[in-house]
């Protein structure tokens, strides 16, 4: 589903975000990244996302390589995987019911059908009586919910979560988590950057620990 | 937290691995009614997003509104500048002085052939006793021509060029012909004040030209400038929207309503702004006309210049902004 | 992470509670020196960051030097104009046929005591023989005069009316004053003209007064709108700046700075815009004034206009990012 | 120190961020500020930085009334806080050094002194050597640490602290708290908003939980 080959992210004025970086995930896997701050976590997600493209080396997903693929049809390849980011990236004048729309409004989905799938992914993450809100007007936490809804409203094949639950108290966190537990026992690919060890650990999937943008550790795989 | 809508999905299976991204995942009636949901939407949204921001919008469309008028009303200046001119070129008439030997009668059949000719709009035949008249009124010489115990002015006609035959040129060669008949003593240009009037107004028609192109530039400018910088603060939006796989087109289509709002709003403003300057010009124009005993009237925009004002704004408005998120699409593709 | 430097501050104790914050933790000197400091590089960065854009301020400076040539070009227009006018009006003479009994000397006499006249500039004596040889060339009647066998002719003076004196009403006061002269026979106005190209200046300028209103307008809205939307841009950084303890003032500065680069490059800009559309007129121009045998030039904007358009277009920046930061000073109040 | 005198704060579409709630923290204390998603610590904080205002109650803060403070004195009172964003707040266009430099300039400090400070601001949370970098070229617990240099590099008599270690790692989050720890021991009192229960309970200050806007537990104070 997802495979790095030998990839390495150089940022000109910064040196290398990842080295050499090797990796397959299976289709329908979750796993975990950990990693110190800076360690490369956030790049990895990205080049998943064609949000950055490698220095060297392919990226694989779907056994498409990224490298070779049209620029007209990355916002196709977008829609194939849901994202959460670490900074929440929402508009900020657009309601939460808009924020969360939005994946589906730009795939062209009719209105009608729209308000449903949005209502559900709110109601995964608790915030269905948020939904006339703006971003502003939301605590951290619950910005960081609509980012989680917004990612699963369009039932992608691949879920990224990039430190999903950074601004969420412990109870949430673990909801949060055993929510992506759900998607990926109806068969959704996940990878979930974060820095809660201790959920990681309690809920043993594969773990991939990054260091200086070096692959130390996988605990799952071959 | 309910997990009751989810179970609903419990059982999909992920796609199988595939070569390249599908393009749709709607069908294709479906996905028929959203595009023109879409549209609707968009153009709907944008208004209002406009509309919602009075001043802020009320402020670009004035100064798109400007720009635009002030093409739309040299236009106008010059349309009118050109009627004024027609006038004012036939009061620059040829006088022909037929030889002392021709009467009148004969005179009326010159006069007659004369009106044929291409270069020559109209024809008035100055009778001697008319002749003298004027003459005793230009001179004050009464007296002088009355011992003369007759009257020695010869029949004159006072020829009106055409409007092809208005330049130096022509005239010359105009006078040339006349001179030629040989009913002809000869024949005066009464040319000045048209050479005058001729440089005047390929002064201001200079002074046109410049403030034209400059205007015209202005024009671009403004709208230009305005939807950069609509752009430049949207650009979080536009990168979110890219980062949930929205496509060019549809990240471009706000903005380009957007734009063709502004411009559609300020060609509007436009054109009620030139109707109301040729309103307050009407009264000073009028009292040139009298001046000419003429019709003169300050022309208000037509139906088709209206129509290339509103569509060329729109137009302009909707280019604007495509060279505009143009530029700034390319900058969230990944490097 | 190390804590060298942190040791240094061991020991330092809390301030005793006060019931106002302090207005300055550093010495007045070292303020002042501060104070100093930041105008310069806040001048200086400003200007910077606005040449790091080349193309985008080359657009805003652009727009806002177009808006500000035109009302300095009509400005030049207006003044060249009222030069031609003043050049024209000049040629609209009145002519005065003395008494056939007055002879050249006698008529030599009058016109020296025409000049002392406040309502005439210019006195022009005709004599008999260049009246019969102008009579000659308009009529072409020489071979009717000849049988005159005389020249029935009276001395004609040209009187050139003085600036003041252009009025019709004015004219018509002259034109009794001169026919009441016993040595006078009758004044003949040679007005038409005269009052056609007033009507027409009439009209310019009632176009030009109208498209000066609302190209100030448009200077206000340009230069406005790009300060109001380059601050929308700026939102964020004013709303962190107010976070983190900066005054009004401090934050309002660079934005100053920058409207007031603006304006400053957008007059350089538009002068030499206005410096360019005369020199391109210079030659229609020169080709009018041969037809007058004048000395008419094309004059550029002098000095005072050269400081005022500089200086006027700096304010004009300040004044409006001033009204579009305080606008958005207030929406990061605490409500 | 800080004190809270039956404060509400009322957001007019969504009802009681906080609810009648008083507190009392003196000079040169430190104290954690817990409670869930939505609970009302931002908002706590906000009241004291005057970012947001009481509907009802009063806050004192250094002993003066903020209800009453003249608008130009804002910014001299900001000046006395250095308080660290759940959402970074970085500006985008600056360099790191220039970012953490801005409370010291808007002071109107002369920049010969600006740059020791700010040096040693950056040196304490690890990121001396990225004072180049512009925020977006930051990993997002390098940007949560600009932020926390720039609370700091004013040398405030009170810091506040939203969230500071969501985006880091554990062993990061324990430096951050040990320096937390460092400034109490100087006399700056502090306000440490944060969901990571596990630091604050094996560091045992003063710990105040809020629950849906109300102060339900506090372990310390009087
Ligand atoms: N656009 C960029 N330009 C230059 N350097 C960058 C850029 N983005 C990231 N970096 C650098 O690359 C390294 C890895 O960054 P990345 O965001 O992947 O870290 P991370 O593992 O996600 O860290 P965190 O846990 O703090 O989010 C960091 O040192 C960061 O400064
Ligand atoms: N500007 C606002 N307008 C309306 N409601 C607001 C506003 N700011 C916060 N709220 C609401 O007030 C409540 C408290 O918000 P606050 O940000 O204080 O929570 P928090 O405890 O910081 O949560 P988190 O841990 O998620 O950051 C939330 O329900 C939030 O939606
Ligand atoms: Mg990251
Ligand atoms: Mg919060």
């Amino acid at each position: 589903m997802i495979q790095f080959d030998h990839v390495t992210k150089r940022y000109p004025e910064r040196g290398d975000a990842l080295k050499d970086l090797s990796l397959r995930l299976t289709a329908g896997e979750m796993a975990f990244l950990t990693g110190h701050s800076g360690a490369g976590k956030s790049t990895l997600l990205k080049l998943i996302g064609l949000i950055e493209r490698p220095t060297r080396g392919q990226v694989l997903v779907n056994g498409r390589n990224l490298g070779s693929l049209p620029r007209r049809l990355i916002p196709y390849h977008r829609r194939e995987i849901g994202m959460i980011f670490q900074d929440h990236r929402l508009l900020p004048d657009r309601t939460v019911f808009d924020n969360v729309a939005l994946p589906l409004v730009a795939a062209g989905m009719p209105r009608r059908d729209i308000a449903r799938r949005v209502r559900a992914a709110l109601d995964q993450v608790g915030l269905l009586r948020l939904e006339r809100a703006r971003p502003l007007a939301l605590s951290s936490g619950e910005q960081q919910r609509v980012g989680i809804a917004r990612a699963v409203v369009g039932r992608p094949p691949i879920i990224l979560a990039d430190e999903p639950t950074g601004n969420l108290d412990p109870d949430l966190s673990r909801e949060i988590f055993t929510l992506f537990e759900r998607f990926h026992e109806v068969g959704v690919s996940l990878l979930i950057a974060t820095h809660n060890l201790e959920l990681v650990e309690e809920m043993s999937y594969r773990t991939l620990r990054l260091h200086a943008g070096r692959l130390v550790a996988d605990s799952g795989g071959w | 937290m309910t997990a009751s809508r989810h179970r609903q999905r419990r059982g999909r299976r992920p796609p199988p691995p595939r070569s390249r991204p599908q393009r749709r995942r709607v069908g294709l009636l479906q996905g028929l009614r959203g595009w023109f949901e879409q549209h609707r939407e968009t153009a709907h949204d944008t208004l209002a997003g406009l509309l919602a921001r009075p001043l802020a919008t009320g402020m670009t469309v004035a100064a798109i509104a400007i720009a635009l008028a002030l093409p739309a009303a040299l236009y106008l200046l010059l349309t009118n500048l050109e009627q004024i001119g027609g006038e004012w070129e036939r009061s620059a008439a040829v006088s022909l002085f037929l030889a002392p030997e021709v009467d009148e009668a004969r005179a009326a059949e010159i006069a007659a052939r004369l009106r044929q000719r291409a270069d020559i709009s109209t024809v008035e035949l100055i009778s001697r006793d008319q002749g003298l008249a004027e003459f005793r009124a230009y001179s004050g010489l009464g007296g002088a021509l009355d011992q003369l115990g007759g009257n020695p002015l010869p029949v004159v006609l006072a020829l009106y060029p055409s409007a092809q035959a208005q330049s130096p040129a022509a005239l010359a060669r105009l006078v040339a012909a006349l001179e030629a008949l040989p009913e002809g003593d000869f024949a005066r240009l009464d040319a000045q004040w048209a050479q005058r009037f001729r440089a005047i107004v390929q002064l201001l028609r200079q002074a046109a030209l410049l403030l034209g192109a400059m205007l015209s530039l202005a024009v671009l400018l403004v709208i230009g400038n305005t939807i950069r910088l609509e752009i430049e603060n949207r650009r979080t939006e536009i990168t979110i929207m890219d980062l949930v796989g929205a496509t060019g087109a549809f990240v471009r289509r706000p903005f380009l309503y957007s734009g063709a709002w502004y411009g559609l709003l300020g060609g509007v403003l436009a054109w009620l702004l030139v109707a109301l300057a040729g309103w307050l010009l009407q009264a000073p124009a009028a009292r040139l006309a009298q001046l000419y005993q003429s019709e003169l009237r300050i022309q208000g925009l037509d139906l088709q210049a209206s129509a290339l004002l509103l569509g060329g704004s729109a137009l302009l408005g909707i280019v604007g902004s495509w060279i505009a998120v143009g530029r700034h699409l390319s900058q969230v593709e990944p490097s």
